[in-house]
């Protein structure tokens, strides 16, 4: 409890740290280089919100320009329920139980009637094995394997994205940059990097493709809780798991585009179908 | 062979449990069935018949598999619920919910019967809302879709949108200026 | 002005990171289901004293106690008969066509088919359910008014008059089971890499019907449909507007009776990674398919 | 049915699963994405034809991804009628569903007995829209109009079958 205090305690401090911090930063002359992202569905009601696009070049932060965010996916409603049914799907779909246990029909022994139903003044039992004796088989116990398999409904994953990228974004835990390129490989540049930009210990760097830059592959190897993602991978869990998340600018059109896609699907039918299991 | 065990053996359960009222009159047109089905189905071709002696092989009274008329709730085979298809036989379902049927005693006993009896003898009539959910109850999904067949005498009964009770569709709305 | 979303944002802010530990769901989305198995639930494991609820010993659903049941009480009749050999065409209203012509759903500069109204995602078909296609309604006929070249699978004289008065055309052509595969998710037929399947000729019993001019069949005779356009113009009372002639291309746009798609033969195969047409070339199958 | 598949096994060497509008984020490490064993020679004769006229009209029988958005028209016979664009200053708003019409739905649950309408996807000042409902619809029942508000999904539910008239109300404030 008290961890988790003095940990919140940090990270208010930080917030505060950074306000000030950035309207001090000058701003990168390149930024007339960049040029300005649009917004496909443009938002009506809600307007749309901006983000630093950074560069990991350097230690400390260096702003390159302002970048335009759509509502839909990062300022909608957070919905921590919807992530939390995400988390719960992402856990159960995939584990299987192997617990067992034996009925009374499995239990070795206790064919035999153990004595005569009258006489003895005994209880009347028919087999030493019943679930009454001690030793004796299960009722509905777990049999093995039991697989805790099912899919989440399509609208509710889309749903988990969005809250959970707004959540993040809302929280200043989303962090752009132009790409994953750093100037060395070893693994102190890329943990100063994110000490002294109060990222917080655990990072999340998403690329657009599965492939990436071999600096930062080989400097985030031997660190565990700074990990690298494509954007295909990209899971409310994960997301949830690092503190920051940072996104290299394709990986960030590439995700808006498909979400927002998703959200204006023409023809739902076939994602919104019953998961079939044999896939036929 | 091993169909043919298996056929005869079932014959023989069933023999014992029928009763004896409608054992013949079910035998004589499954019997043509089962000896049909024997001779033309590949398992088993036997020689043809000797000259049929027709006293000693006359054939033996056995019942069929009789069908069930009630609800079975978890199949053999696949272990799902069957509808019943004695309620397919004499009911039908309109898509509102309700079940329409027949009148009992409409072909009975007409000469002592008055016109006005005899014409509301005739009608198809509602079953009671309690009627048409059990009914619901006893035959699957497949026969509560919606079916859309070209001139289909019941089509214009199938939507019945002037009761508040039935209706599925929202209510149309009249705004204030557009009423008399 | 409270914006939720907003206020919810801006909580955020101030609210500690939200991690896997400190979230839940709503209260009471998950019922426990746990079964009484001691310590209070035992007893008689919520199933009540004695009796049918104890010894689950209800009666089946219909009996009634010996009585001659409500369901077998009635005569035999034949309301079902034939029920899985008729022909079914899922309905599409002229209002329904009209409201997606106004939210730009259908593409009314092109000729509207089958594939079209599948392609909204808002119809669904089930051909192996004896679905041959869709039926045009008359609700709202007298509001329709644009001029489009329409073919539907099945239709009745005033929907074909509120069209024909607006200044389009309607042809009511067939479809077999297997072409109607194709048609309804094309993507995914192409994507199988299988010939476009040749349309069969409709069944006996449906040949009379495309056949006949006054149901625009797309069998008939393009001269008779003419005269029976003046026919229906005369009896409904209006007069067939002129068509001017940059839509008039589109709307004399016509599938051939062997077609499935507009513009393309049947037993070509059509690849959507490299954006190319197999044609076959072999003699015999050139035949198979033209005939 | 030799036809059928000397055509297939041609085809699905190359077939992916479908073409993107925007960069493909490719998978190195999927059964997809490796390369098939080997070719297999077609052996009927075969003509490729890279016509773009032909094209157009497969192009025609594919379905659009996304939902095309509505043209401005001067009148719309079908009583459909888009939204106003300038909504930024509303206090609140009923946002269309990604086929552009009124998220008002009519729920019959309990064998016919409940009906309640649901008003979805709403943005901004909830509960002044919710009391604005209520007097609109008051004037027109004699029952109390009983309604729910649930501001974290933003839906309000109303007890009875109004659907049409919340979509007059909505449309006559322009919604």
């Amino acid at each position: 409890m008290l961890s988790n205090i003095s940990k919140n305690l940090r990270t208010c401090t930080g917030y505060l740290h950074k306000y000030c911090s950035t309207s001090v930063a000058a701003i990168e002359n390149k930024s007339n280089a960049i040029e300005p992202r649009t917004l496909a569905f443009p938002p009506k009601y809600q307007d749309p919100r901006q983000i630093w696009l950074e560069s990991l070049d350097t230690i400390d932060q260096r702003k390159l320009a302002l970048l335009e965010l759509h509502p839909a996916v990062f300022a909608a409603s957070p919905r921590i329920d919807v992530i939390q049914q995400n988390v719960r799907w992402q856990q159960l779909y995939r584990y299987v139980s192997y617990a067992h246990t034996k009925n009374k029909f499995e239990v070795r022994g206790g064919g035999r009637k153990p004595w005569p139903q009258k006489g003895l003044g005994k209880a009347r039992h028919g087999s030493i094995r019943s679930p009454l004796w001690r030793g004796g088989g299960v009722i509905h116990g777990p049999r093995s394997p039991t697989p805790h398999f099912y899919m989440l409904p399509f609208p509710k994953r889309l749903i988990g994205l969005t809250s959970m990228l707004s959540v993040k974004f809302a929280q200043d835990d989303l962090h752009i940059v132009d790409s994953l390129e750093l100037p060395t490989d070893e693994p102190g540049y890329i943990e100063e990097l994110v000490k002294s930009r109060l990222w917080g210990p655990s990072v999340l760097f998403i690329n657009l493709e599965d492939i990436m830059p071999r600096n930062i592959t080989v400097a985030t190897e031997q660190v565990k809780h700074i990990n690298l993602m494509p954007a295909y991978g990209l899971n409310v869990y994960s997301m949830l798991k690092h503190n920051t998340l940072v996104l290299t600018r394709a990986a960030l059109d590439h995700i808006e585009n498909k979400l927002l896609e998703n959200l204006h699907m023409n023809d739902p039918k076939a994602v919104l179908a019953k998961f079939k299991v044999d896939q036929c | 062979m091993f169909r043919n065990i298996l056929c005869s053996f079932s014959r023989l359960a069933i023999a014992t449990r029928t009763p004896q009222s409608n054992v013949f009159k079910n035998t004589s047109d499954n019997l043509v069935k089962q000896i049909t089905v024997r001779n033309f189905s590949l398992l088993n071709i036997q020689a043809p018949l000797a000259a049929p002696k027709l006293l000693e092989n006359a054939p033996k009274p056995q019942p069929a598999a009789t069908s069930t008329r009630t609800v079975t709730k978890f199949s053999i085979r696949k272990g799902k619920r069957k509808s019943v298809k004695a309620v397919l036989k004499r009911f039908y379902r309109l898509q509102w919910g309700i079940w329409i049927r027949t009148k009992a005693g409409r072909n009975k006993k007409l000469w002592k019967k008055n016109p006005p009896q005899k014409r509301r003898l005739r009608q198809h009539v509602f079953c009671n809302s309690t009627q048409s959910h059990m009914l619901d109850k006893m035959v699957g999904p497949y026969w509560r879709k919606p079916r859309y067949f070209i001139d289909d005498p019941y089509q214009p009964y199938h939507v019945r949108n002037e009761f508040e009770r039935s209706r599925v569709t929202p209510k149309p709305y009249i705004p204030p200026e557009d009423r008399i | 002005m409270s914006n939720t979303t907003e206020k919810a944002l801006n909580l955020l802010r101030y609210l500690p990171r939200v991690c896997i530990s400190n979230i839940r769901d709503n209260p009471g989305a998950h019922k426990q289901a746990r079964r009484g198995r001691g310590q209070h639930g035992g007893d008689y494991h919520g199933a009540g004293n004695k009796g049918a609820k104890a010894r689950q010993s209800y009666t089946r659903l219909g009996y009634e106690m010996g009585n001659n049941p409500f369901y077998l009480r009635f005569p035999f009749e034949p309301y079902y008969k034939g029920h899985h050999l008729k022909r079914q065409y899922p309905p599409v209203s002229l209002l329904n066509l009209q409201k997606l012509i106004d939210t730009n759903r259908i593409d009314t500069t092109k000729p509207i088919d089958l594939v079209a109204i599948m392609n909204t995602g808002l119809f669904r078909l089930y051909p192996d359910q004896q679905h041959f296609g869709f039926q045009l309604t008359d609700e709202g006929a007298d509001i329709f008014s644009a001029k489009i070249n329409l073919e539907i699978q099945w239709t009745s004289e005033p929907v074909i008059a509120a069209i024909e008065r607006a200044g389009g055309f309607v042809t009511t052509a067939y479809y077999d089971a297997q072409s109607l595969h194709a048609m309804i998710n094309t993507k995914k037929f192409f994507e199988r890499g299988i010939p476009i399947p040749r349309r069969m000729m409709p069944p006996p019993d449906a040949i009379e019907y495309y056949s006949n001019p006054a149901n625009r069949g797309y069998l008939s005779d393009p001269e008779k449909i003419s005269k029976e356009r003046l026919v229906l113009a005369q009896k409904y009372g209006y007069t067939l507007p002129k068509l001017d002639d940059q839509i008039l291309e589109m709307l004399k746009e016509r599938k051939d009776p062997r077609q499935i798609f507009y513009g393309l033969h049947p037993g070509w195969v059509v690849n959507l990674t490299d954006k190319v047409i197999l044609k076959p070339l072999d003699e015999e199958l050139k035949e198979y398919y033209a005939s | 049915m030799s036809l059928r598949c000397y055509f297939s096994q041609l085809l699905r060497s190359r077939l992916s699963a479908h073409s993107n509008t925007y960069k493909n984020s490719v998978r190195h490490a999927t059964y997809k994405a490796s390369p098939f064993a080997e070719d297999i020679e077609p052996t009927v004769k075969y003509e490729v034809s890279k016509n773009p006229e032909e094209w157009k009209y497969v192009e025609r029988a594919l379905p659009l991804t996304i939902v095309p958005q509505p043209i401005r028209k001067e009148s719309y016979p079908s009583g459909w009628k888009p939204q106003t664009e300038d909504v930024k200053k509303l206090p609140y708003l009923v946002q269309r569903t990604k086929n552009h019409m009124i998220p008002v739905y009519l729920q019959i649950s309990q064998r016919g007995v409940r009906r309640h309408t649901f008003v979805r996807k709403i943005q901004g000042d909830i509960n002044l829209l919710e009391q604005e409902l209520k007097e609109f619809l008051q004037k027109e029942s004699f029952q109390p109009i009983r309604s729910q508000v649930n501001e974290l999904t933003g839906i309000i539910r109303i007890n009875g079958d109004h659907v049409n008239a919340i979509k007059y109300f909505l449309e006559k404030k322009n919604l």
